[in-house]
């Protein structure tokens, strides 16, 4: 029994053994070495990811409250992943931050957060989970204290999924109140598609579609990525929300598959509504975190698309999409943190003849960007076809149009900042910045996932097949 | 007996020799092109020469029947199994006389320019347009495939713009190649789609199995002759639309206006294309589909007939007002050719009523000589007195006689004086047009007078008149008395093509080329030529009466018809309707709309999709309006519509 | 002959490009390797034809594949057949031409190197792809790269029109996309799986009701690459702010893509839909043909003048496949390596003139045959090809389309035929206009008496697409005997599918 | 008849939408907090009321209830650290002045 809860929860495990060192360097020393704590940081949180590959066994715990298997080692090893790049891309901003290590504490609370709610068996394990994950987000939206912008970011952040958190719980709650069990195996039994449970169901999937921002539950989104600090928002778009997209996998397809004829149609307008509007929006933002927000909106719709296919397929593509999502969009934040850190320059028309001093990081912020437009040969073209494909599996063309149409909406904000890049004239183009290595160290993996991602064939056919068992 | 190298070599030497001077001799011996070209069509002329002699007395005439002959051919493009564009060699009488004329009056051509165009400054590029343009129409004239002979067509086109803007930095030359081009083009238009039409019917491109399918009672020709459009049958449509092209090449009314202007080019290259050669192509062609038309579709064949006598008539009118010598030779060209289309258009298929198309035919080959005679003649004295305006010349027969009596002979072999070459051939065809086409044949006679008439009055203008016009007498003294004739490469062929034009007309062409290759034995009747000769000499009379000192005779005369010469004088207004119609109709009312509608309506429609994305954009940007709580009540107000919409409404 | 060598050369030299230190190893690099793909793209050739006349009949040749995403069904599936040879070698003289009139690109040059190197591989790819994966994942590698280029080294109003250009290709290849996974799902199923093999759902029966939905899709989609009316304004406005190695790609191999889409995957996978809507393929491109033309009288600017003319030639393409004869189909193949060799020539030519003289404005030239012979002769000869003239490859393809066109009995068609040949009239008054009016007469100005002529490079480009238009103008059984076979098959397909056609 | 499980419920939904009528209209960001903490309380009591009316053999709604309260008490705590953190910038706790990022 100790042997198997060590193995099972060795994630969550090896997370918390982080914070306690964390916590406890915060205790024990008085260490201004800001720079030397950020690399033992990240070499932990290395050592942590390329832990997560070893020793995955599948099981349960705690009576189905905790269970996991390979997809979901895979899934964490995803976060584990994004993570560590996102602290990489911290380095820069965290270096003469005075709470660095409060940053650190409540983003490995977050992702530990994430870990439990992917693992969740039970809506209880869930909800705490959840919470464990978004309550500290709020506070690091506010790690900024001085900033007026980040303090109004987390109280848009923590009240607003308050809120969602009360609806949620809510239909958590009608829901119990239906089928008199909290299990995630044991109730699909109970479902019988009374209306009080579609209530209940309804209420969740609002509850989800907040967390994921899809529209119209996503106004938060945009305010609080702008308010945010930059590694903050980067962690939002990537880590948060692919988290949420593998317990909404499990959810739909295993919890409510017998509420599929409903959560497809919902699914539906979600997704019209969520690329349609986010591009909408995205076309005339001018900071850039914000456009990137609304740019995350838009690829929340594909990832939709996808489970909407409610097949394995879908699943598998939606998590590929995830790899290929957290390194591009990853990848652009990279250059993005950078050009804050030391730039402080947010807006998009700060980056016109951004390519005349900083080549290499134009390149890198374009290839993000074409990966997030789905242009080959990055990997987004593969993570979005395959989305896509998955999505066209269910025969509703009208919804593969919309989706693919908006595909060239989306092109053309992308290539809008492409074009300021490359194109616009600027009299005081940012100057050439020099990144620490470990940016580079983290723009240099996002690229090469970028690149090969869509290549591995191994990547997407490995997960297909652990989909299937 | 006829080795297939041999012929093939005719056409082939003048491209190698364009090619060689495109690519190499124009920069590394600029001066020794003139000199090559000419040697390569020396060649090719002795070819033809074997050729003809060849297969005229001996191996063209099977059972006294001259036969068509292929010695090559290859297929160059198929379309499928059965039709393909081939290239080959066809050899019939026609073929064969058209190269002997061709190889011919382009070898004159080019010893003429050896003096004519000596010193100009794109001595070498000039030859090899003309071997370019000799390759095509000789190409043209061999053409064993309808598609071939479309091909050549072109490059014949294409050769006489390049030529005619050879004076490319002159803006009117520039303008007349243009012109010349763009509307041969239109004319080839109907051929082609001539050609699709008789393709599709005929399921050939050949013309043997064409001229077989279409004349001889077939499944095709039932087809044909039974699918009909806008009340015409399809193979009218495609004969007359193949006619449409013919007439485009050989100016016929109202595809001409390009003729009189192409006299821009090189006054040599007037001489060979548009006068002796290029511009019989149309005839030619009709020629070649003979049997088809005269068979299958006669009613086609009136087409031309009246397509040829309406040009001839009119172009004689103008011919008579025009001043600028060329261009008077140039409509006299038209007028001419008109001749040989009404003379294809009266004429019938085989035997005694194959007349018309011999004399059409023989009136080509006498045509080609005396033209080119008249227009190097013209040429030489506009290298004498620098100018085309009639009016700076007269008297010239003292300062240049050699030019002086050839261009007389020429000028009474047009006339159809005997025994000139013109009178036999032209006698032919009257004697045709009368067996066929009374009214044709009045008109006929009446044009052979006016021609008399404006050839002469072309000739005393020149040579005559005026005793030396002022500005030459200027010159004399202004230093210009080391002006002579010309050299003797010019003169050369003044005098070979005299001497032809005298006695070109005594070719027994009766024998050689008739409708069906059978021989056609020609009755002279002494008593049918004396009306047209006598109206032709009455029309010199009348020049000489006019033109031969100054006078003031031709201007009573203008005066006394004054509307007719001001519109004659005007060309009839043909280019202004022209011009009315390309630059008003079709450039304000097709082209500057579709460029219009392009860049507003379809691209605007383009920049409407993106504009009205846009204007979305910003209408919907209150939403996000900053304030949590309308954020939340929209979440809230998601969560109702999701229930409303999801449990109630969208079962 | 492994094929992947096609994809892989251009790669690595693009590659190679990177790793240069100043522009003049990076032009030679580019040089070399685009050199060295002519070199490949030509002895596949020489071994396709040796392997034909050697006895092989299979439909493709030097196949191989690999299973990209076994779970989808997806495969990197290429081989070749006369008409991809005949695209590529259009593609690799092209690219040959289009680095050699960059000679002397002075900023960001190894990043234009390295992007037209991209572009030709996202070509090259394409023609080689016999899985619809595989080649809509090429035709897109194609499309961005010209944005950048027209963005960062055009001309004029270079953001915009490299905008809409992304902008419409990228629509044209959403529809593709949708038809595509239209056409997937619409594919018979093995072991539950469907296919992208391109051979494999040819042989399979599309149901109808699909194909009615799914061939407009790919046909428009990839007509919008070759210019389909009314798709087509990206194209003057992308041409004209192009750099001169762009447009020259752009409408020389870009607009192919559709053409050869058009052909291969919509008309040829789906011949009964292709057969209905005959009659509005008929149309547009007849629309394309004629009002493209009547644009072009219009123009003042060279470049917009080749721009409009492309947009009437290329619906020459799509009037060939629409026509759906076996002739006019071969016509429409011919037509895209023709007019992508004369088209290249005569933007090459347009852009050595402009880099001399500064402007395109035809009112502002004249007379450019006396100071820089070469380039005229160049242009004059691109502008002879463009209206038709035998000897070059434009009429060859244009009358085989024709002849093509007029086996399609029917009134309706044959009225089409009438007005797409009526065109040629029409292309003569522009090519003529533009040619009398630029480089005749009397010299406009000064300058222009010193300007230099071609050097080397800009000759050596020259001369191989004129070669190219000319061997294909003087031997056309060469490529027809290419081809002929090829289109044979898709025939074959079309009137398998349609009964009474043909 | 005694307070049955309708009666609880309709309480329970009262409060909840009492508490998100609050959260939508009061305009001091305590009273939302506190409207949120209605609503919670508003899931508690159906939490609770579920467990004893329906399920009164397992615990389930009983322990959820128990986490919520926790829960509920460290969202409030971080909302208020905030809360208090955004006056020190805004000098207000109006939800209104703060609407600086829009659009």
């Amino acid at each position: 029994m100790s042997i198997d809860f060590l193995i099972l929860m060795k994630s969550e495990m090896s997370l918390t053994l982080i914070i306690f060192i964390l916590l406890s360097l915060k205790v024990f020393t008085n260490d201004k070495n800001h720079v030397a704590l950020l690399n033992l940081t990240n070499i932990l949180l290395a050592a942590n990811f390329v832990f997560g590959f070893f020793f995955n066994a599948s099981g349960e715990l705690f009576n189905g409250m905790f269970h996991t298997n390979n997809v979901i080692a895979l899934e964490k090893n995803i976060l584990n992943l994004g993570t560590l790049i996102v602290s990489l891309q911290a380095f820069d901003w965290l270096k003469n931050h005075k709470h660095l290590l409060e940053f650190y504490v409540l983003l490995l609370t977050t992702l530990l957060g994430m870990d439990f709610m992917i693992s969740s068996g039970n809506f209880l394990m869930f909800f705490l989970g959840l919470e464990l994950s978004s309550i500290p987000l709020a506070a690091l939206a506010n790690l900024d204290l001085e900033k007026r912008k980040s303090s109004e970011a987390a109280m848009k952040m923590i009240l607003s999924s308050a809120f969602a958190s009360c609806i949620t719980l809510f239909g958590i709650s009608l829901l119990y109140g239906t089928t008199g069990t909290l299990n995630f195996a044991e109730m699909p039994k109970h479902l019988t598609g009374s209306e009080l449970q579609l209530f209940s169901f309804i209420f969740i999937f609002t509850g989800f579609a907040f967390k994921l921002s899809a529209v119209p539950f996503h106004l938060w989104t945009a305010d609080v990525y702008e308010g945010a600090p930059v590694p903050v928002t980067s962690y939002l778009s990537v880590i948060s929300k692919g988290s949420i997209v593998f317990i909404f996998i499990s959810v739909l397809f295993t919890l409510f598959r017998s509420f599929e004829g409903m959560w497809y149609n919902m699914l539906y307008l979600t997704i019209v509504l969520t690329i349609t509007i986010g591009n909408l929006f995205a076309i005339r933002q001018n900071n850039i975190k914000r456009f990137l927000a609304f740019s995350s909106i838009a690829q929340v719709g594909y990832i939709l698309l996808g489970l909407s296919s409610g097949t394995g397929a879908g699943a598998t593509s939606a998590i590929y999409f995830l790899i290929v999502y957290t390194f591009s969009n990853l990848g652009a934040f990279g250059v993005i943190a950078l050009v804050s850190a030391h730039a402080g320059k947010e807006e998009i028309t700060d980056y016109k003849g951004f390519y005349a001093n900083n080549p290499t990081l134009s390149w890198v912020l374009t290839i993000s960007l074409f990966s997030l437009a789905g242009i080959p040969p990055t990997a987004g073209f593969f993570g979005k076809m395959f989305l896509v494909t998955a999505g066209a599996g269910k025969g509703n063309y009208v919804l593969v149009t919309i989706a693919v149409m908006n595909m060239v909406v989306s092109l053309y904000y992308y290539l809008r900042i492409v074009r300021s890049i490359f194109m616009d004239k600027n009299e005081t183009p940012i100057a050439k910045l020099k990144g620490s290595n470990s940016i580079k160290l983290a723009l240099a993996v996002c690229m090469i996932g970028v690149v090969v991602t869509g290549f591995a064939t191994g990547l997407f056919e490995n997960i297909n097949t652990l989909i299937g068992k | 007996m006829l080795s297939a190298g041999l012929i093939a070599l005719i056409p082939l030497l003048p491209i190698f020799c364009f090619v060689l001077i495109a690519l190499v001799g124009k920069h590394a011996f600029p001066k020794f092109c003139g000199m090559l070209g000419t040697l390569s069509i020396l060649g090719s002329f002795v070819l033809s020469v074997v050729v003809a002699f060849q297969y005229f007395f001996q191996v063209g005439k099977v059972n006294g029947v001259y036969q068509q002959l292929i010695p090559i051919k290859f297929e160059w493009l198929q379309f499928s199994p059965n039709v393909s564009i081939d290239m080959g060699i066809l050899l019939d009488p026609i073929s064969v006389m058209m190269i002997l004329v061709v190889t011919f009056i382009s070898l004159m051509v080019h010893i003429y320019s050896l003096g004519y165009m000596k010193g100009e400054e794109r001595y070498a590029t000039y030859y090899g347009f003309l071997g370019l343009f000799t390759f095509s129409m000789l190409g043209l004239v061999l053409s064993s495939n309808i598609f071939q002979i479309y091909i050549f067509w072109e490059l014949v086109g294409v050769s006489s713009y390049l030529l005619i803007g050879f004076y490319f930095d002159r803006p009117s030359a520039v303008a007349a190649a243009k012109k010349a081009f763009i509307v041969t083009r239109f004319a080839d238009l109907g051929f082609l789609i001539g050609i699709l039409i008789l393709a599709f019917y005929s399921g050939t491109l050949d013309f043997q199995t064409l001229i077989t399918r279409l004349t001889t009672p077939t499944d095709q020709l039932n087809a044909i002759t039974s699918a009909s459009f806008m009340g015409m049958s399809a193979l009218m449509w495609g004969l007359v639309l193949v006619f449409i092209g013919g007439a485009g090449k050989s100016a016929m009314f109202p595809l001409h206006i390009w003729l009189p202007d192409a006299m821009e080019g090189p006054t040599p290259v007037s001489a060979l294309i548009h006068a002796a050669t290029m511009v019989v192509a149309g005839v030619f062609l009709v020629a070649r589909l003979f049997p088809i038309y005269s068979l299958s579709c006669p009613s086609a064949l009136d087409v031309v007939a009246y397509v040829g006598i309406f040009s001839s008539f009119f172009a004689a009118i103008i011919a008579c007002t025009q001043t600028d010598i060329k261009r008077v030779l140039a409509y006299s060209t038209m007028s001419q050719i008109g001749y040989m289309m009404f003379a294809l258009g009266v004429s019938g298929y085989g035997g005694e009523h194959g007349l018309g198309y011999m004399a059409s035919m023989f009136h080509l080959f006498t045509h080609a000589m005396f033209k080119a005679l008249l227009f190097l003649g013209a040429g030489a004295v506009i290298h004498y007195v620098h100018s085309n305006e009639m009016k700076d010349m007269g008297g010239l027969r003292k300062l240049m006689p050699v030019t002086h009596i050839t261009f007389l002979v020429a000028c009474l072999a047009i006339a159809g004086i005997p025994p000139f070459a013109g009178f036999f051939s032209k006698e032919e065809i009257l004697q045709a047009a009368f067996q066929s086409n009374k009214l044709i044949y009045v008109v006929a006679v009446v044009t052979a007078a006016i021609t008399a008439f404006y050839m002469f009055r072309l000739y005393f203008s020149i040579f005559w008149n005026k005793s030396l016009t002022p500005a030459l007498s200027k010159g004399e003294g202004d230093g210009h008395v080391h002006h002579s004739e010309g050299t003797v490469s010019m003169l050369m062929p003044l005098v070979i093509l005299g001497a032809l034009s005298l006695i070109a007309g005594f070719v027994p062409f009766g024998k050689l080329v008739t409708s069906d290759g059978k021989e056609l034995l020609t009755e002279f009747h002494i008593g049918f030529s004396v009306a047209p000769v006598l109206l032709a000499a009455a029309g010199i009379w009348l020049a000489y009466s006019f033109y031969k000192k100054e006078n003031a005779r031709p201007q009573n005369m203008v005066d006394s018809m004054k509307r007719l010469y001001k519109n004659a004088y005007n060309k009839f207004y043909v280019d202004e309707i022209y011009l009315f119609i390309t630059k008003k109709v079709i450039f304000n009312l097709i082209g500057r709309p579709a460029a219009w509608f392009d860049r507003n309506v379809v691209d605007g429609t383009m920049n409407m999709i993106a504009t009205i994305t846009e204007k979305t954009s910003y209408s919907i940007k209150a939403l996000q309006s900053g304030k949590l709580q309308q954020y939340s009540i929209y979440f809230f107000s998601g969560v109702i519509g999701f229930v409303l919409l999801f449990i109630y409404l969208w079962k | 002959m492994n094929l992947s060598l096609l994809i892989l050369v251009p790669l690595l030299t693009a590659i190679a490009v990177l790793f240069c230190s100043n522009s003049t190893q990076v032009k030679w690099v580019s040089f070399i390797g685009s050199l060295g793909q002519l070199g490949l793209a030509t002895y596949t050739m020489f071994a396709y034809m040796g392997a034909r006349t050697g006895g092989n009949t299979s439909q493709m040749l030097f196949e191989s594949r690999y299973a990209w995403y076994p779970a989808l069904g997806i495969e990197y599936y290429v081989g070749i057949d006369g008409i991809s040879i005949a695209m590529l070698m259009l593609t690799a003289i092209v690219v040959v031409a289009g680095v050699l009139v960059s000679w002397n690109i002075k900023r960001l040059s190894k990043e234009f190197f390295f992007l037209l190197l991209l572009l030709s591989v996202g070509a090259y790819g394409f023609f080689i792809s016999l899985d619809l994966f595989t080649m809509f994942f090429f035709l897109e590698v194609a499309v961005i790269p010209k944005f950048l280029l027209i963005g960062i080294w055009g001309s004029g109003k270079k953001e915009y029109s490299a905008m809409k250009l992304a902008l419409m290709l990228m629509s044209g290849s959403a529809l593709v996309l949708i038809g595509l996974l239209c056409l997937y799902f619409n594919t018979t199923a093995i072991n539950g799986k469907h296919t992208f093999d391109l051979l494999q759902i040819a042989h399979q029966h599309i149901p109808i009701e699909a194909q009615r939905f799914i061939f407009p899709l790919m046909f428009v989609g990839f007509g919008v690459f070759t210019a389909l009316f009314p798709f087509h304004t990206w194209v003057p406005d992308g041409h004209s702010s192009a750099p001169t190695a762009a447009s020259m790609f752009l409408a020389g191999i870009s607009m192919k893509l559709g053409g050869y889409g058009c052909l291969r995957v919509a008309t040829y996978l789906m011949p009964e839909a292709a057969h209905e809507y005959s009659w509005i393929i008929i149309l547009l491109s007849t629309i394309a043909i004629i009002y493209g033309a009547f644009a072009t009288l219009m123009q003042t600017d060279l470049k917009y003048i080749n721009a409009y003319s492309s947009v009437s030639h290329c619906g020459f393409i799509l009037f060939g496949i629409g026509m759906l004869t076996q002739t006019a189909i071969t016509g429409a193949v011919m037509q895209m390596v023709s007019h992508g060799l004369m088209t290249a020539l005569f933007f090459g030519a347009i852009g050595m003139i402009y880099e001399r003289t500064h402007t395109r404005m035809v009112a502002q030239l004249g007379g450019l045959l006396k100071a820089i012979p070469f380039i005229i002769t160049v242009f004059v000869i691109a502008g002879l090809c463009s209206l038709g003239l035998p000897g070059f490859s434009g009429f060859v393809a244009e009358m085989t389309v024709f002849m093509g066109a007029w086996q399609r009995s029917g009134m309706f068609n044959h009225v089409a035929t009438v007005l797409a040949c009526a065109s040629i009239v029409v292309t003569a008054v522009y090519i003529l206009r533009a040619v009398g009016s630029s480089v005749m007469g009397p010299i406009k100005n000064q300058e222009f008496v010193t300007i230099p002529d071609a050097r080397w490079n800009e000759k050596l480009a020259s001369g191989l697409l004129i070669a190219g238009i000319v061997v294909i103008g003087i031997a056309p059984f060469l490529l027809n005997g290419l081809i002929l076979p090829d289109t044979h098959v898709i025939m074959d397909n079309i009137s398998r599918g349609v009964v009474g056609l043909k | 008849m005694g307070i049955g499980l309708l009666h609880i419920l309709f309480v329970s939904i009262a409060l909840f939408f009492i508490g998100v009528y609050g959260f939508l209209t009061r305009r001091n960001m305590i009273t939302m907090l506190m409207s949120i903490e209605l609503i919670l309380n508003s899931i508690n009591i159906n939490f609770i009321a579920f467990n004893k009316f329906l399920y009164s053999d397992k615990l389930d709604g009983l322990f959820f209830t128990v986490f919520i309260i926790t829960i509920a008490a460290a969202e409030a705590a971080v909302a208020i650290a905030i809360i208090i953190n955004l006056y020190r910038n805004y000098k207000s706790i109006d939800i209104e002045d703060a609407d600086t990022m829009k659009y």
